[in-house]
């Protein structure tokens, strides 16, 4: 009944191709923009150790943004990444004693499982998925705060995790490798398989996506169970840097990585983006966060330049020719 | 162990020292009365304080040591507030890394300790069992040593809020007249204390005779739950920090006690220590080892002697490096 | 002209309350029924009138939520937009840090910063074609950050009588902030139904094409109901300032997200186009009820919040099993 | 002779790789029905678009009672008399019908941003009053049936006689493309209403039906004006030769030869099928049969069509394809077992819009372009190619989004999508001419018949009456939910639309 009237966005009749391909540059020309302001501001800021320690910080903040970029992409929202990864810190800390090197492919497992029952109370009770996470959310915080009987759990033998905490040629810090790498294998496999299709098809239309045969509940849970995947690994990568696991360690990471997803460029609404605008969105975020403090803007006009910077940012990177209506 | 003997010499010209204090937020009065402390201090000595925050997040603090140890870190010292207890092992082991200069703040786990690091000169906290035990005894003597009273605590996974409450136990076990009715969290916050307050006062009704909260923003967020249920003057409640508003209230008689936890003391002590090894005028091996980690000073504030709080007094000679460890309460047990 | 055609008999259809309405309201009824039975305290009068009190504050802001979510976006910007509203009042009214003694005036004022926060997130929706998640969150951190500038490292608290009254003296049982809640719902609901600006957020939820089609300017709505909503927030600042009687920067924490879900728990759609202020009023009234409940029958601090959560989503489950259709799409 | 109430002059709009329009004449004179018809792609859609300021064109002039206009919205358009109901409904579904009726335009009813819901609902009151519908003003749109919201459609459009002091022109582009028959009937008694104080231009596929409300036809071909013939004693044949260039077969359904194999298993097999708006279901469609089924709106018959696909809940009965049962709901059993469904609602439901042509024509059958369990995108090109060849969809290539395509074309992707996996055995085809020119009717009617011969089992939805007859050679007819009766329809022993019509009501 309300059937979109195809209104062709003026933009995209005005835009030629080049044009075209320069939206899907641009997260990164946000990204190249924001350090050289920031050199600007503090010429100390761009030194190798600079960028070594930045990639470090960034990488398990890419991770979580990567794994909800698939619920994103398929119009969900997962809210519960951040409260999972804290909870799984928790387990990773009390299960590293006894299980040592097995205890990361459990956690992550673990996690994985977390994700796919919240996507399953999402696609069978047919709650939004907003709420099924921000129940999820509170739900886990609980159990962390639980678990680990509210306090922090200190892992006092750290060797199962450390590898995460070296750095590749002296200067690239293994995590960030890691959080790359995950990037790429989320990327690549989405690239040679049918997934791509059905995960767009899913976010842009889903009854046309269902009626085609597409198990876009399967996809859907699917997408939770890698985010809550990717939940699990920042988890590691937070404990290896911590030597320790708390039940509200990553909460705050939850709005960064959601502005990591959409500073990247990837449409709230699903359907349009991929993970790689979201690795360069957690970098422009992670600089942000860290940079504006460091080259000395006072704390709070420090939020009122991320709060700026980051609508223009959005404003920059979104390529709109790929929908029409903007919530 | 071990670290960058080299920089425990502390070699490092006046002028080329970098100040930095990290706090959760400048929107609390207590740290930013820290931060005030710690800009006064670094103006005494001709330096300016570099500021940081990190919203209570624990991830951003880290975010924001690490990219400050990418920088220059020669002469680098830090006064740091870790989030939690769990923030404190990196933050200590990349300042060994980089051979800065780190003095911490309440929160560090019992089994690490400065004493086995080279640069990581000292931890100051206050004794929280003993603050939490005294105002709870202030509160049993308050309400005539008989009643029930309620416990406001604070964010469950910090030091704080379980040694407090600890004490708070103890103080039970002594006054044997006082009963716990009921104990909620309101996270160290005025406005969810006010809530939780509130509804506790409506279940337990007038059997509560007296609060003893974690902290006094929860005291003085019980108080306007007090004054909006009609019950300001008639139940008594106590917190710790020593906030203005909280020793005002003392000393008008609105709350019964708290005690000083001195921020602006605690942002220039730490640069203090730090500056004063930095600069060879105190050297790590020099100090006593029951400096490296100890409990600082702290008063319960009464109405007898809440005149003497309301301003916070720091003594510039404090900060002199024969005088940093003038308010050694005690070794960290 | 027209060639007039005798009218014909209208055919009526039925209009009113619907029965997919009725989800949230039985909800509530059941769960205050459980939690009344389960303890003599929670069914006393006193902890009613201490819910309905509690419930003020939220109250106002998901009003101003609610007109946002029908329209189909989304806003976080509450917790800044209140933290600024709330040092701007306690800085304006009489206070400790200065002389000002402005009154309703500074109450005023606070309400119409907190309005043009919420225009800004409009623009930036509108003229930047930023997605409002986050245009809003933007806009919130700049409210932190406003905030934290007037806060100044002192805490100003406020001794004007009238603005402390508000959480003190009560008419009818009730608290003063309690009654300007009930206003806020009421002059919410008049707004969502007899005006163009509440009729037209609606119905941009519905089909925001359509309104373009039919040569509706959309954007100036879409900003108002922005600012609208940030006048609501600006107000929630000034009420959490008298009830903590000092202006903080945290004053709207957390109250983002409880909105949005007490909308949603409401029967307001995050889709947009259904459900509305009175819808919302019941939601508050149910988390109210909630947190309340679950201290006063005694649940662990531990595990608060997560009951909490599952018994949301265990209600929005139960409240969208009538309104399934086939083929629905669930976002 | 009066001068015409729109004149448009050498109208040209180019797209990206497209002339939509390529310098287009065209001449609405006062109280006229001026026909449209073109092909799908022709540039009718755009042309329209244009008159009401929603297309800028690219050159050009559009003249209003003689004067030049330039129109740069919806609201120039109206506030010249020009008023448009979208080829897809563009209501608002949660207002009420006196809400859409006057938005945009609600004068007296909106008094300083306050509504007063008497004015309002006297105002749609008379809008309704003129088209003689007897809807209550004041019922929210999405309760309305489908042929009721159109009505308010008409009604809305009428509101711009409030803007203008000068006779309207309404257009109205494919208005009867959803509607049955007996509504059809009710929009054309309106639209020679309209004409007695009004311009129309009317747009349909059905080149019969253009005949019979127009007073006159304008063709256009190729963003074109290809001529214009007077309605009165004109043939549909003598249309489309204008429209195509050709003379069409005239043999329309392809009558088929072969018979279909009745002997043995049938291939679907239906007994006692239940869900919520239709009952006990009996049903076999034999290998290479095409069974029609009809019935009013509220019949029930496209609920049973998505019960087949697994797209709506069942309550009792079951399904057998070749005799074995599947196991529904769930679209994914019956993609499995073979079956396919071209749904009605082509915008929402059959395709995804920002997706290419070759994503949306591989959805389904995802083996069809994959090596293993990776995508080759040279088997990919290739097979896309092959189909879009086959059935000749105008694209301008195959990595073109679907949405950019015109309506007809949109359809071929979608049946494609089931066809290139090669594994299909029953289409549930719902509408699937809906929107379509002729010709690519044709083309789709013969496709159909293709894939019978081949032994696919087809059980369709048809957009007429006439069409059913046409191309089914079994009819059940279905009234409130149930199968009211089954009619033989052999090539060469068809039943008259008299007979079905019967059963039907
Ligand atoms: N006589 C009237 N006076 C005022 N408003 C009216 C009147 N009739 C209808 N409306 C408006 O039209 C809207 C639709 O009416 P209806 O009662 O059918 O839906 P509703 O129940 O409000 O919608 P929902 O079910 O989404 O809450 C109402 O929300 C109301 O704003
Ligand atoms: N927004 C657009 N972008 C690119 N091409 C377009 C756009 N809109 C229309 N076209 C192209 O312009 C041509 C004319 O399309 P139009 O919709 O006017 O055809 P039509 O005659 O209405 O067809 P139909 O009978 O299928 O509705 C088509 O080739 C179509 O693909
Ligand atoms: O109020 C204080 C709180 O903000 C912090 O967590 O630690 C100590 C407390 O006194
Ligand atoms: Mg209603
Ligand atoms: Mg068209």
């Amino acid at each position: 009944m309300s059937i979109p009237v195809a209104l062709e966005p003026a933009v995209l009749q005005k835009k030629t191709r080049a044009a075209g391909r320069l939206t899907g540059y641009m997260p990164i020309i946000a990204l190249a923009a924001l350090v050289a302001a920031l050199t600007v501001a503090d010429p100390g800021f761009l030194t190798q150790r600079s960028l070594t320690a930045a990639s470090r910080t960034a990488a398990p903040l890419i991770v979580l943004a990567a794994g909800a970029t698939l619920v994103v992409l398929c119009g969900g929202i997962d809210l519960s990444i951040a409260a999972l990864a804290s909870l799984s810190t928790v387990l990773l800390a009390l299960w590293l004693p006894d299980l040592g090197g097995l205890a990361t492919p459990v956690v992550i497992l673990v996690a994985a499982v977390i994700g796919v029952v919240q996507g399953a109370a999402h696609v069978l009770l047919r709650i939004p998925s907003f709420i099924v996470t921000l129940g999820g959310l509170s739900i886990l915080s609980a159990v962390a705060l639980v678990v680990s009987g509210a306090g922090t759990v200190r892992v006092v033998d750290d060797s199962a995790v450390k590898w995460l905490d070296l750095y590749v040629g002296g200067y690239v810090p293994m995590s960030f490798m890691v959080a790359v790498v995950v990037v790429a294998l989320i990327a690549l496999v989405l690239k040679v398989t049918p997934l791509h299709s059905w995960i767009s098809a899913t976010g842009y239309s889903e009854s046309a996506a269902r009626l085609a045969g597409t198990p876009v509940d399967l996809v859907k849970i699917g997408a939770f169970c890698v985010s809550g995947a990717c939940a699990g690994l920042a988890a590691v990568m937070l404990v290896s840097r911590q030597f320790s696991g708390g039940p509200t360690m990553a909460d705050n990471l939850l709005l960064p990585a959601v502005a990591a997803i959409v500073v990247g460029g990837t449409a709230i609404t699903g359907g349009h983006g991929s993970v790689w605008r979201s690795l360069a969105g957690a970098l422009v975020v992670t600089l942000l966060r860290v940079g504006l403090p460091i080259v000395g803007v006072p704390s709070a006009y420090e939020q009122i330049l991320y709060g700026v910077i980051i609508v223009v940012a959005v404003a920059l990177t979104l390529d709109r020719s790929r929908v029409s209506i903007i919530k | 162990a071990g670290g960058n003997d080299a920089a425990a010499e502390g070699a490092c010209q006046p002028s080329d020292v970098r100040l930095v204090g990290q706090v959760r937020n400048e929107s609390n009065p207590y740290e930013a009365s820290w931060l005030a402390g710690g800009d006064a201090y670094a103006k005494s000595v001709g330096l300016t304080q570099e500021r940081l925050t990190y919203d209570g997040d624990s991830t951003k603090q880290q975010e924001q040591i690490s990219q400050l140890l990418a920088g220059d870190t020669k002469c680098l010292v830090m006064n740091v507030l870790p989030n939690g207890d769990s923030d404190t092992a990196p933050i200590v082991k990349g300042a060994d890394q980089a051979g800065a200069y780190l003095v911490t703040q309440w929160n560090k786990p019992a089994d690490l300790n400065p004493a086995d690091h080279a640069t990581w000169i000292s931890h100051i906290t206050y004794n929280g069992v003993e603050s939490g035990q005294q105002i709870g005894d202030a509160l049993a003597t308050a309400i005539g040593g008989t009643g029930g009273i309620i416990a406001l605590q604070g964010i469950l996974d910090t030091a704080a809020a379980k040694d407090r409450f600890a004490g708070l136990q103890a103080s039970l076990k002594k006054n044997t007249g006082v009963q716990l009715l009921d104990q909620q969290a309101a996270n160290f916050s005025r406005a969810e204390a006010l809530t939780v307050t509130k509804t506790l006062l409506t279940k337990h009704g007038n059997h509560v005779k007296g609060i003893w909260a974690a902290n006094d923003d929860m005291a003085l967020g019980a108080l306007e739950a007090l004054q909006q249920q009609g019950l300001a003057g008639k139940v008594a409640v106590v917190g710790i920090d020593a906030v203005p508003d909280a020793v005002k209230a003392v000393q008008g008689g609105t709350m019964t006690a708290t005690v000083s936890s001195d921020g602006a003391w605690q942002g220039g002590i730490g640069l203090a220590i730090g500056y004063c090894v930095a600069t060879g005028k105190l050297a790590v091996k020099d100090i006593a080892a029951a400096n490296r980690a100890f409990f600082a000073e702290q008063f319960l504030i009464t109405k007898d002697n809440a005149a003497d709080f309301v301003e916070p007094k720091t003594n510039p000679a404090d900060f002199e490096c024969a005088n940093v460890f003038n308010r050694v309460a005690g070794p960290l047990t | 002209m027209t060639a007039g055609v005798t009218a014909a008999p209208r055919r009526r259809t039925r209009r009113g309350a619907a029965f997919r309405d009725a989800g949230p309201p039985v909800a509530l009824v059941v769960i205050f029924g459980i939690f009344a039975a389960l303890s003599p305290q929670f069914r006393s009068v006193d902890n009613v009138q201490n819910i309905v009190d509690a419930a003020a504050v939220l109250a106002v802001v998901t009003c101003g939520i609610t007109f946002v979510l029908m329209m189909g976006s989304i806003d976080l910007s509450a917790a800044g937009v209140m933290g600024a509203a709330a040092l701007t009042v306690s800085l304006l009214v009489a206070n400790n840090r200065n002389d000002n003694d402005f009154g309703l005036l500074g109450i005023l004022v606070a309400v119409l910063l907190g309005c043009a926060f919420g225009c800004l997130s409009g623009l930036a929706l509108v003229l930047l074609k930023v997605p409002s998640f986050m245009a809003t969150l933007g806009v919130s951190a700049a409210g932190l950050g406003v905030a934290t500038l007037l806060f100044a490292g002192v805490q100003p608290n406020i001794s004007d009588s009238m603005l402390k009254g508000w959480a003190i003296e009560r008419f009818l049982g009730f608290s003063c902030l309690t009654w300007i809640a009930a206003a806020c719902v009421l002059v919410g609901w008049l707004v969502q139904r007899y005006t163009r600006l509440g009729r037209y957020a609606f119905a941009i939820g519905g089909a925001e094409e359509v309104l373009t089609l039919s040569g509706v300017r959309v954007k100036p709505y879409k900003i108002a109901v922005f600012a609208l909503a940030g006048a609501f927030y600006g107000l929630g600042g000034v009420m959490v300032t008298s009830q903590l009687g000092a202006g903080l920067v945290q004053a709207g924490d957390g109250y983002d997200f409880s909105a949005i879900t007490a909308a949603v728990v409401g029967g307001t759609l995050l889709t947009g186009g259904r459900g509305g202020v009175l819808h919302s009023a019941v939601g508050v009234l149910l988390v109210m009820v909630l947190t309340n409940g679950l201290v006063q029958v005694g649940v662990s601090p531990y595990w608060q919040g997560g009951v909490e959560g599952l018994i949301v989503v265990a209600a929005v489950a139960a409240a969208v099993i009538p309104q399934r259709r086939r083929n629905q799409v669930v976002k | 002779m009066s001068v015409p109430a729109l004149e448009v002059r050498g109208l040209v709009k180019h797209y990206p790789g497209v002339k939509a329009l390529d310098g287009v004449d065209l001449v609405v004179r006062q109280n006229e029905v001026l026909g449209l018809a073109g092909e799908n792609g022709a540039g009718k859609s755009t042309l329209l678009k244009a008159l009401v300021g929603l297309v800028t064109p690219d050159a050009g002039e559009i003249c209003v009672r003689g004067e030049p206009v330039k129109l740069r919205s919806v609201v120039d358009a109206a506030d010249h008399g020009i008023g448009m109901v979208f080829q897809e409904q563009s209501l608002v579904p949660n207002l009420t019908a006196a809400e859409n009726i006057v938005l945009g335009s609600e004068g007296a009813a909106v008094r300083r941003g306050v509504y007063r819901w008497d004015t309002m609902r006297r105002l749609a009151q008379e809008q309704l009053d003129k088209i003689g519908s007897d809807i209550d003003p004041l019922a929210r749109t999405d309760t309305l049936t489908f042929a009721d919201r159109q009505m308010v459609e008409i009604a809305k459009v009428l509101r711009i006689e409030e803007r203008s002091q000068h006779p309207p022109v309404i257009i109205l582009d494919e208005p009867t493309s959803v509607l049955e028959s007996k509504e059809i009937d009710t929009l054309f008694a309106q639209i020679r209403r309209l004409r007695e104080f009004a311009s129309v231009i009317f747009v349909s596929h059905r080149l019969d039906e253009v005949l019979d409300v127009c007073d006159r036809v304008t063709v256009l071909r190729g963003g074109q004006s290809a001529g214009e013939v007077a309605a009165a004693g004109a043939e549909p044949r003598e249309l489309h030769r204008m429209m195509i260039g050709s003379t069409g077969s005239d043999d329309h359904y392809h009558e088929n030869a072969a018979e279909p194999v009745t002997a043995g298993e049938p291939r679907l097999s239906v007994r006692g099928l239940s869900g919520k708006t239709f009952h006990d279901i009996d049903l076999d469609v034999a290998a290479g049969e095409i069974v029609a089924i009809v019935g009013v709106h509220g019949s029930g018959r496209e609920d049973v069509c998505r019960a087949l696909f697994g797209a709506e809940p069942t309550t009792a009965g079951e399904i057998r394809m070749d005799g074995k049962k599947i196991d529904l709901p769930g679209t994914r059993a019956a993609c499995a077992a073979g079956i396919g469904y071209v749904p009605a609602e082509r915008k929402i439901e059959g395709m995804v819009g920002p997706m290419s042509v070759a994503e949306n024509m591989t959805l389904t059958k995802q083996k069809a372009r994959c090596n293993g369990p990776f995508v080759a995108p040279r088997k990919q090109a290739g097979l896309v190619d092959r189909w879009i060849e086959r059935l000749s969809i105008r694209t301008p290539g195959r990595d073109t989004a679907i949405g950019r395509l015109s309506g007809g074309n949109q359809q071929k992707v979608v049946l494609a999508r089931w066809l290139v996996g090669g594994d299909i055995r029953l289409l549930l085809l719902d509408h699937p001419t809906r929107g379509l020119d002729i010709g690519a009717r044709s083309e789709v009617y013969r496709l159909m018949r293709e894939l019978a011969a081949s032994g696919v089992a087809t059980v369709l939805l048809a957009d007429s009456l006439e069409e059913a007859i046409g191309m089914a050679d079994r009819i059940l007819v279905m009234n409130d939910g149930r199968v009211a009766a089954e009619v033989a329809c052999p090539s060469g022993g068809k039943p008259s639309p008299l007979d079905l019509v019967k059963e039907m009501v």
